[in-house]
Parts: structure tokens; C-alpha cells; sequence
């Protein structure tokens, strides 16, 4: 039982927050909602200066493993535009445990100096928790494959330099065993990207896949191997890469709002007793969220592997995330309606714009009936029940 | 005693369920976004005779009771309709009920809207229907007032795209009611608000749980429909009852408050579960429907999937009405706090 | 939409009211909960006398239909021993529908006097949720059948003179077809009654079924048509006699204590603005539960079989309940924990009470998550899932 | 950074599992209601050193950290023993930090109890062991005061069968501190009592989830086991998420407990979720914990079934521990209030 990070993490931790501080200003955050594009090429950059990028990619060797944690952790609760290096960095981590040299030398350098992005290309229209059922055609062609299909929620496919594709190389075989990986450059002709947007304001793609050639060394692991290649990636990411504590910045833009924000009858909200419990209760719920998410990090830099902590972290915090933002917007009453740069708007229109992101968290990654029937087959030792 | 509804009720319900099914569609929604007010739409529903059919028949109305209206706003809640019915007829009522019966606002020509809150400092904030609205009805002080002046150009970006405006006290102000006869016509309207919020609010969850099942039912992962699942059956499975619930709530406080204004005063005993007030139930059918909306919308987007998130998806439009049309009022929590006041009587031992 | 009851109703109402004023005692009470068997003779007898429970009876076209549910209503508010009654009127209407002119003749006086109870041998130890699997033989011999087997829950039957019995009568057939029901009494040789405890103070049976010979005329409804007396028994309940208002004596309980609770700060516990909401809401779902019951009753009444609208009702109610109870328990604090006749004891020992009776609600007749089944199935019509 | 048990706490671990569900089988448990105290299981527990394992080495005591405790208690609460041994161990603590260490409470000879509320009139009410303790150690006035008086004959009968009772603040009276030192004292150990107790609701809800896995998984009905329903596992699978946090937080807790003991103040920083600080993490642990393991508790108990209501079926004594040694204390909605305070600092709009 000692909660405390070691002096060297602590160190790291310092490094992220005065980069934070240095760079992230108000206007980058509002030029991450105007776009709907939530990267930064100078936020990426700085990182990458330090060294930070570097030391955060699995398996490098180059820092500690807890810093992956404390890197998103605390971009996430600074509210920073975080997702386009997440992505990256876990594929980094992916290409260098499963690439070959080549794909390390071409790949890992463009990411860990914050000038290249990644996307991934796994589910499709029509199979979205059920990826291992996807479509998405690579059939070999001499020294190359053929790529034909069509992906959803390719976000990041407008600014990346890189995509990870799964596709189906086999279909004589049982679902999880036909497919494969590819890592390509987003510059290969054939690929078309649609942009799709969100009621979160954050923009995704569509991308169609037009006979895209690609070499057979663009396979990324084992060809008929991308179903384990797309565990590693899960492995990596495993919930300590952002996501898991979103709800802090909303109590704190919530909390600074909450104690200027003076009723009708001279009372701030803050000082609401039905406004105290439920922030009281929100608080209770990031502190859990943190520890689970920790507990993961522990874990993986121990050496184990947290699937299934992931998992559960993952769904509590994303549910517990959608109860704080209902009950923030409630509190703050027609105010949480306006939405940013509207006079009145409660904290500066957080909390809007939180009441429209949410509904995604327990959808993407895994439902949370997905990663409850997880949880009840393989933590509680439950039968099959899908 | 008949809980359903009446044979004319049955008729209006069928009219308004086809006007707006044909005329509020989602493509007329989205198109409103984000300004929220469809004026095509609005010259359309004055010819159902809509805006004024709660105004009393002597006033030149439609002489619909509130339980009429709450048929209507239930359909109107179905369709998300960008335009501010429920706060036009409420303020039309109002008029009407001080003999300021105005034909341009019977007819919908000129629209009029209700602040829900008194003023302060010379401002109603964040009115419904105030972007539009060319008349305002809102408690200044101790007076009831009309007051007409030119709406400002476009409302505040929010969350559901509604026509709101902090609206000024000053302008062409008609005085009609003041003292306790202002501040209890305020309440009575401000009662007759929240239970047609409440029917439009039960419109919403039911209309999204209708899209849910289209989803669940077509949308096929495992080789199956995940409306076969258990785990999507458990949860969609409750919302129904809270429609139901919720509507059957909707009604009983329309109800109680045609009892109110024909003079027939409601009975209030707690301890019994006896209540035909119609403060306490347009209060507890707000909340309840509120959250009922909230839910059914959160859910019906959940099952919808990464669809359910995407701008193109019509679920999306109805997640953000079902929060926005409500709190535009208040926080469902406070209102449980002054209906604990009606209640269980005001809180003696605190100073 | 007119929420009022007819007058001769409310006249009814108004006779229930008074006899419960008359004969309801703290004493009554008090011994229900110190016996743990949950009806009352000279209660039954007084409603009898009026004529009430012939006028409930369903079918028996003594009064108007919704006096069912106004009887039980008021019954359940007052917090009255009813448990007794409620099933026998229940199936009283059963023998009434179905039975032999024999049948009623034997039965139905017994009960509508407020002398007889009558006691349900459903569910088996084996078999709860999945009742028509239970494995109890009735085998025919000559004009008599031969019972042997066990039921469970059997409640009353320490009480009561008559027994409905569910029997397996066939094993060739798909198990639905193969059903018997038998109205028998519970003199009948061979039939032993074993108390169950509970941790609600109600008592419960196990009863054992060696050899009973009944003759082929105590078949209630058709042989092999068990499912169908078991559906009509249904139908009358349809969550009108009691178990879906629970909640309303509980709030009173609480409310009228609160009132004179003074915390050592000076301010009575009623006047906790973190309790005044909590009531509101409790008051609010009574409303709906209130009002989800009397759309069953005003359905029966008009003619139509609200079985769905029960299921939809018994899962609110009961939730709601539980919720109510938790909420109760926890804002009485200490007080809370005090059971019946204990000094300081939260609203005298009810919440206490109540904390330990609420479990059952949501598991007996049909647990939440099999009338959500039959919700999702029979109403929303999505597919069968189990 | 050590999320996990040390190798010592380990050891910890495995030999009070052993004890516990060895000597407080249900059966014992069952059998000592409905006063809730085993006076043989007592003795037991006093052998193993648990009563006085949290008191100082030099002050006679095993030296145990407050971690260890927490891990002590997971096992206590796992088998609900009928004995108030966190009451125990808080109130020997107090005694020796403030130099009263005595023998005979370190050993468990003389059993004492904390109150967890100062005296009113002169008495404490509802003391946790209160009915067997002949030591009371609590807050009068402005004074932490040992109190020695012969226990009650009974126990109030409740709702988790408790040793309960109401303690009067006469009798033979140690003064062990004042003033300002007394309140701090009384809210130290205060703070460990909701730590241990948090530590004890963990161990009853992961015993909880522990029986109704093994119920839904022998429980046939419809053909299958009731656990190969996605509508059971769908709702047991929160389960071990709130356990494990729960477990989390309440070791956290502890760590900081034991580094504010050692003179290492906590850091509270809300805005940053950064928060080590003891008093805020044992309020937080007793929250969480009282919620956990009641939910835990009410879903074991309903998949259970009509059983799990049966007084003979062992989940009903788990359902009633999980409130009533949570509650003994306060509403957990009343402590987020006390949270507020300390996190956001005193209501200064509010007279």
C-alpha cells in the first residue's frame, strides 16, 4: 500500500505540467472545439522536445512505464487536445513490439517527434462491437495486397501520416483467425476520407479503400495474425491513455463557476447543499476512477498485462462520468444549456459541451454491455451468454 | 373515472400526430438548428389554429382544456418541432384569462412567449421562445405584464437549439394583474407550463424509444439483432413504463388544473397518496418526466451505437431537447425542494 | 382524462376507510409482525360483514370492478394485515371463472364470510421463475388422482382451509400442456406444512404432498389446462390487490417522525433540505405507482386484461420502493437500525421493518428481470432472448 | 508505488482469512443473534493479538500499521464475525497514543468501544460494542475521556444485530486530552474507525459477490444456470469494479493515515484530483464503501432469489451488516456534506 509515485515519475509528472502550462492556453483548447480536430502539431512538438513522447511508448525501454499514465492522465485533466498522440504513441508501442526494423525505422521517429499522426481503421459500418466479423478485403496479389472496403470512425484520418488497417485475408477460416494488419501510409492511392460529425462537435472520418496496393512488407505482425496484433494494441492502451478521468475537469470548470455564480438570494451555488452533496459525490467518483486507472498502470509496469482492469475501469468511469455531467447540467440549470462563448453560460459553456460528449464514452472502445459480458466471462467465470 | 382519452381527444391527437409527422420531419428540425425557430412551420401550425385553441371560446380561442393541450404537446414533443408552441399558449391563456385577448396572438400572427422567471434588474433571463417572440408575459415585481417589443436577432447557441432570450421589462407594457392576483396568475400559468412541458417531454421519450426499437431490431452484430440481447431487452424494457408513468402523470395534472379553473379545488393529503393539487402534480410531473425524458433519449442513443453520436443520426436532435426543454426551467432537484415546501409545509425549525 | 372515482365507489372507499379506522389497531399490527402471519380474522370478518369482500370478488358482479383495487389500496396504505385475503378473493374469482357449480358452492361462501383463507402451491424448490417446469405428479387412478410432491412459498398454508395445487399431469406432452390445477382442502390426509422464516418476519411454508387423493371433481378448470387457471388467477391480480403502494405508509411512517426529529442542531430532520428532496421524489413515485395501478384497474374494469400493464407496474413499484426504503434507512441515520418497540427508533421501528421486507419485492410473483422479459418481449416486441 | 499488499500483509491476509472462516462460520454468526456478540469467538480473536495489534510495540501493542488493520478487517467483514473488534482496535489506539495503553485492552481482556458521536446529556449514543465494552472512550465537551462501566445487559434489538448501545459519560473517568488536542484526537480516530470500517463493507460485498456466483451458478432454471443469463451477468458484473475500487480507496485511506500518523501531512487538491489527504480519503472510503456494499449485498440477496429472503440462507445476514455497520455511524449523503466542507471549503454565502 504506497500510493506514491517514485521521485523520477514525480519528476516526469512536473515536466507534463509545466508543458501544460507553457502551452496549453485557452485558445488552443478553443481552437480544439472550433475544429472538432482534437490535436495540436505545437502541443505534439513540445512534448516530443522534452522526450516525453519517447518515454511514453511501450516497450522503448526509454522511461518508466508508469509515465505512459501520467502522460494522458494529466493532459486529460488539463483538458488539453490529447487524442491524436494517444493513438500514435499506442501504435508506436504496437509497431515496436510486432514491426519489422523497416517499419520501426519509417514509423517510430516520424511519432516520437510530434510531427506524425496515426489512425486506426478497425470497425466498419456494419460491425462495430462485433470487429472480429468485418468485411475489409486484402487478397494477395504477388508481392502485394489488395485492399478493398470501407471503415468508420477513422478518426484522425484527415491529419494522420499513418493508419492501421485491419482487413480479412482469409475467409475459409473461423472469423478471428482470417485477418490481418497492415500499416500504410495514409499518401497510398486509393484511400478516400469523408468526414463524419459528431454531436460532440469532435470530427471523425469515414475512409473507402479503393484497390489500394500495398507491399507484402506493409503486413503489420503475422499475416492472419491481426486479430493478436490488434490485442497488443489493446494491451498498450489497456484505459491508462486518457479517458478515464474526463469528469475532473468538469468538477473543477464546474467548481470555479459554481462559486461566483450568486442566486437570486445572494447564495452562491457552491454553497447549495443539494449542489455540495452531489460535487461531493462527483469527487468521490473521480478519486475511485483515478485509482482503478492506476491500478492498471501498477499492473503493466509490473509486468502483467490489465485486460480485464481495463475493462472495468473503463465502464465506471465512463457511467460515472455520465452522472456527473447530467448532474452538472442540472445544477447549473438553464445556464448548462449555453453553450461556449455565450455570456452566462455555465463554466464558460463546459459543461454544454460535456453533456454532448459523454453519450460517446460508453460506446466507444467497447460498450459497457460488451465489457460487462467481459467482466462476467472472464473475471466472474460466468458461461458464454452471447 | 376514464384514465385514456376522450373520443375529441382521440380526434386531436390524430390530427396533430399527422400535422406534425408531415410537417416537422427531421430534415425541418435540423434545417431550424441552430436559431430553433421554423417560421414556415409556425405559419403552418397557426392554420391548425393551434397557438390560440387554449384560449377560452368567449375570448376567441379554441376553448381547448389543458388536458386538450397536453394531447397536443405530447405529439408536438414527438416531433421536436422548432417552433415555441407550449410558451404561445401558455402566454395566450394568460391574456386571455385578463380579458387581454388578443386576436394577433390567438391567431399566432404576433407570437408571444412566458418568461418562467420574474424579472431582475429590468431583464427576464433566458425566456422561451424569446428570440422570436414579439410579446412577453412575465411577473415584474409585483404586477403581471405584457410587454411588446421587437425580439432580438438571434438567441444564444444552447444545447437544444431553442429560441431563448433574456428579454427586456421595457417596451409597450400592458399591466394585467397585480399583488397576490399577480403572483398567483404567475404561478397558475407557471403550473400549466410545466404540465404541458411534462406531456411534450413524455412525446420525446416516447418518440426516442420508437427509434430505439427500429435500431435494435435492425441493426444485426453476432448474427443476431442486439434487440435479441438481454442486455439491450433489460434496459429498454423499463422505459416504457416510465412513459407511461410519466404520461399518465402529464394527465392527471392537466386535469386538476381544468378542475382549478372551474373552480373546483384540489384535495392534498400525502400521507394517503391523495393528491388532486394541481401545484403539486404540474410540479412532480415535471420532474418525473424530466428525468423520464432524460433516460429514454440517453438509452435510445446508447443502443443506437458510434451512430447514435454521429451529427446525421436524428437521436442526437432528441438527446439535447429532452435536457434543454426542461431545464430551461430549473434543476429537477430544486423543484423537488419547493414541492417538499407544498408538501410537507415549510421548513420551521430553520430560521 | 377524469381521475375521480365514481361516486358509489368513493362511497365504497369511504366503508373500507371506516371499517379499517374501526378495527385496524397499532395491537393488529403489531401482532402481524410479531406472528409473522399476515392476515386477521376479526379484520376479514368486519370487512365481510359490509358485504366487501363479495363485492370484490372478481366476476361475481356484486359491486363495481374497481372496488378491487380501492379495497386492497386502502388496505396496503393502512399498512393492515391483507396478505390473507387477497389471495383468497383472488381465487375465489378463479373457482368463480372456472369451477364446477360444486366448487363454488364449497368455496367461495367460506371466503367472501372472512372464514376461510386459501393458500397457492406453485412454485417447488427446483422451480420458481421457470413454474411450468415443476415436477409434482397428480397421477390418476381410477376416479381419484394420487399427489406427491413438494411446493415452496406455500404461505397461508398453516392458516388456511382451502389449496390451490399445481400439478404435473402429463410428462408426454410439451411442459406448458401437461399442467393440472386442483382446488383441495387442506384437511386433506397426506398433505404436511413446514414453516419457512423469513428474514422479513413473514412466514412462509414448504409443503409436502405424500399420497394425496383428491377425486377428479377438485380439478379446477380443465386436466391438462393448468396454465390456463394459472393465467386467469393472473389476470385478476394484474397488481391490483396490494404490493404496489407499499411505499405510501412507509413515506407517512417516515414523514410524521421527521417532523418532531430534532437533530442536535436545533433543525427537525424534516426540515434537512438533503431529506426534503429525497421525500419529494418518494411522494412523486408513489403518485406514478398509484397511478400505474389504477390504469390496471380502470383497463380490468373497462373490460380488458391489463396483464402487461401489471408486469409494468410491479417493476416500477417495487424499485421505487426499494429505492424509497433505502433512501429512508439511510436518512434516519442510527434510528434507522432500531427495530419495532426500541426507544429512538426511526418512525417507531417501521424503517427498519421496511429495510428488511423490501428484498422480496422485486423476486416474488415474478422477479424484475422476468417481467422485464415479458416487457421487452410481449410489448416492445423484440425477439425471445432466453 | 505499491498498489498491493507488502509480503507481510500477505502473510496478514492468509491467516486471518483462516481464522475467520474457521471460527465465524455463518453458523456461529446466526447463533449469536440477536445481541451480535460471541464471547468465546472474542477469546478466539484475542489469542491471535488482533485487539491490540494496532497499538504501538512500545506501548505493548503489535506495531501494526493501519494498512495492515484495513487488511484484517476485509477478512473480518468477509465472515461478518459477531465480535466489535474495529471499535476495539480504534479505541486501544486512542488509549495508547494519549499514554493510557492498559493490558488488559491491548490483550482484549477488557473490551472497549469508540463513540463515534460526543455526548449529549451525558451520554453516548449508540456505541458501537457499546453492550459489551466495560471501556468507553469518547468525546464530552471538550474532553477525550476513558470511561470504565460495566456494560448493559442488552443490546437494543437492530437491524444488523449488533452490540449496540447507548453509553452514559459516568463512571470511573480518564481525562485523555482537552481542548483543542481532544477534538483532534476525536476526529483522528474517527478517521480510522470510517478507514477499517470501509475496509469491512469491501470484505462483506466481495463475500456477497462470492455467494451469488455460487448460487446463479448451480441455480437451474429454464434449462441453464441463472448466470448464463446476460440480464444476471449484466448486473453482477459492476460487482467486483466497486469492490476493487472500494478496496483502493479504503487502502489509500489507510496509507494516508498512516502518513499523517508519521507526521507526513497529506495534499488536497480537488481541481487535480490530487488528494492524499486522511480525513478526506476516509470520508470518501466510507461513502463509496457504504454504498458498495449495500448494492453488492442487495444483488447477491435478489439473484438468490425467494431463498435468498429465507431466513435459513445466509445472504440476509450479509445484506443486513452491509447497512447497519455502515449506518451505525450516519447517512452517507450527510458525510458528502462534511466532505464538501473540507474539499470546498465552508459555505461563506450562508449565514
Amino acid at each position: 500500500m504506497d500510493f506514491e509515485l517514485p521521485p523520477h515519475v514525480i519528476e516526469f509528472r512536473n515536466t507534463v505540467k509545466r508543458i501544460i502550462r507553457d502551452v496549453v492556453t485557452p485558445e488552443m483548447i478553443d481552437e480544439m472545439h472550433t475544429s472538432g480536430t482534437f490535436t495540436n502539431h505545437t502541443l505534439n512538438r513540445a512534448l516530443a522536445k522534452e522526450g516525453l513522447l519517447e518515454r511514453a511508448v511501450p516497450g522503448m525501454g526509454m522511461g518508466d512505464p508508469l509515465e505512459l499514465w501520467v502522460l494522458f492522465n494529466e493532459l486529460e485533466k488539463a483538458g488539453a487536445p490529447y487524442d491524436g498522440i494517444s493513438t500514435s504513441i499506442m501504435v508506436a508501442g504496437v509497431v515496436q513490439q510486432v514491426g519489422t526494423d523497416e517499419q520501426k525505422q519509417a514509423m517510430i521517429p516520424t511519432v516520437v517527434s510530434g510531427e506524425a499522426l496515426v489512425c486506426m481503421g478497425y470497425s466498419e459500418p456494419d460491425y462495430g462491437s462485433d470487429v472480429a466479423s468485418i468485411v475489409t478485403r486484402a487478397v494477395r496479389d504477388g508481392d502485394e495486397f489488395v485492399i478493398n472496403g470501407a471503415k468508420m470512425w477513422t478518426t484522425m484520418a484527415h491529419e494522420a501520416k499513418w493508419l492501421i488497417l485491419l482487413t480479412r485475408t482469409d475467409t475459409e477460416v473461423p472469423k478471428h483467425k482470417g485477418l490481418t494488419m497492415f500499416l500504410l501510409s495514409m499518401d497510398t492511392p486509393g484511400i478516400t476520407v469523408e468526414p463524419v460529425h459528431t454531436m460532440g462537435t469532435e470530427r471523425t472520418n469515414a475512409t473507402f479503400y479503393d484497390n489500394v496496393r500495398v507491399p507484402v512488407s506493409a503486413v503489420l505482425g503475422e499475416i492472419n495474425g491481426g486479430w493478436r496484433t490488434m490485442a497488443v494494441a489493446l494491451a498498450f492502451e489497456r484505459g491508462v491513455m486518457g479517458g478515464t478521468n474526463v469528469a475532473v475537469p468538469m468538477l473543477r470548470h464546474f467548481r470555479k463557476w459554481a462559486a461566483k455564480h450568486i442566486g437570486d438570494d445572494g447564495v452562491a451555488l457552491i454553497d447549495d447543499t443539494l449542489v455540495r452533496e452531489r460535487l461531493a459525490r462527483i469527487a468521490i467518483d473521480n478519486e475511485v476512477a483515478k485509482l482503478l486507472t492506476q491500478r492498471s498502470a501498477w499492473i503493466a509496469a509490473s509486468g502483467g498485462l490489465p485486460g480485464l482492469e481495463g475493462s472495468m475501469t473503463k465502464v465506471f468511469a465512463s457511467e460515472a462520468y455520465q452522472k456527473a455531467v447530467r448532474w452538472c447540467q442540472q445544477m447549473a440549470g438553464p445556464a448548462g444549456l449555453l453553450q461556449f462563448h455565450e455570456p452566462n453560460a455555465a463554466a464558460d459553456g463546459w459543461i454544454e459541451y460535456d453533456s454532448r460528449h459523454s453519450p460517446v464514452t460508453t460506446i466507444y472502445g467497447g460498450t459497457s454491455e460488451i465489457n460487462r459480458n467481459n467482466i462476467a466471462e472472464r473475471h466472474l467465470g460466468l458461461p458464454k451468454a452471447r | 373515472m376514464r384514465l385514456g382519452l376522450t373520443d375529441d381527444q382521440l380526434a386531436i391527437k390524430e390530427v396533430f400526430a399527422g400535422f406534425f409527422g408531415k410537417e416537422s420531419t427531421p430534415a425541418v428540425v435540423r434545417a431550424a438548428e441552430p436559431g430553433g425557430f421554423d417560421p414556415k412551420l409556425w405559419r403552418r401550425v397557426c392554420e391548425t389554429g393551434a397557438p390560440g385553441m387554449g384560449v377560452a371560446e368567449d375570448a376567441g380561442g379554441g376553448g381547448a382544456s389543458l388536458g386538450d393541450l397536453a394531447v397536443v404537446a405530447e405529439e408536438f414533443g414527438r416531433s421536436i418541432a422548432p417552433i415555441p408552441l407550449i410558451d404561445h399558449q401558455v402566454a395566450a391563456r394568460v391574456l386571455a384569462r385578463f380579458g387581454g385577448a388578443r386576436t394577433d396572438v390567438t391567431d399566432g400572427e404576433t407570437l408571444a412567449s412566458f418568461a418562467l422567471r420574474p424579472a431582475v434588474n429590468g431583464s427576464w433571463w433566458l425566456v422561451p421562445g424569446g428570440s422570436v417572440a414579439g410579446l412577453t408575459i412575465g411577473l415584474d415585481g409585483d404586477e403581471l405584464v405584457a410587454v411588446e417589443s421587437a425580439p432580438p436577432a438571434a438567441a444564444p447557441r444552447n444545447h437544444a437549439a431553442q429560441p431563448l432570450a433574456d428579454r427586456s421589462t421595457a417596451g409597450a407594457r400592458t399591466v394585467l394583474a397585480s399583488g397576490d392576483a399577480a403572483h398567483a396568475a404567475f404561478d397558475r400559468a407557471l403550473n400549466e407550463w410545466k404540465t404541458l412541458t411534462a406531456a411534450t417531454l413524455v412525446g420525446i421519450g416516447a418518440q426516442a424509444l420508437h427509434m430505439a426499437l427500429d435500431y435494435v431490431q435492425s441493426r444485426i452484430q453476432f448474427g443476431k439483432p442486439i434487440g435479441a440481447f438481454q442486455a439491450v431487452q433489460q434496459s429498454l424494457a423499463d422505459l416504457p413504463i416510465a412513459i407511461d408513468g410519466g404520461r399518465l402523470l402529464a394527465h392527471k395534472a392537466a386535469w386538476a388544473g381544468d378542475n382549478e379553473a372551474a373552480g373546483v379545488d384540489g384535495h392534498l393529503d400525502i400521507d394517503d397518496n391523495d393528491n388532486s393539487n394541481f401545484a403539486v402534480l404540474a410540479g412532480m410531473a415535471f420532474v418525473f418526466n424530466a428525468d423520464g425524458a432524460a433516460h429514454a433519449t440517453d438509452r435510445s442513443l446508447h443502443f443506437h451505437g458510434g451512430y447514435g453520436f454521429a451529427e446525421e443520426y436524428d437521436i442526437q436532435l432528441f438527446y439535447r431537447r429532452a435536457r434543454g426543454w426542461a431545464l430551461v426551467y430549473d434543476d429537477p432537484a430544486r423543484e423537488c425542494g419547493r414541492l417538499a415546501d407544498t408538501m410537507f409545509g415549510p421548513r420551521e425549525s430553520v430560521r
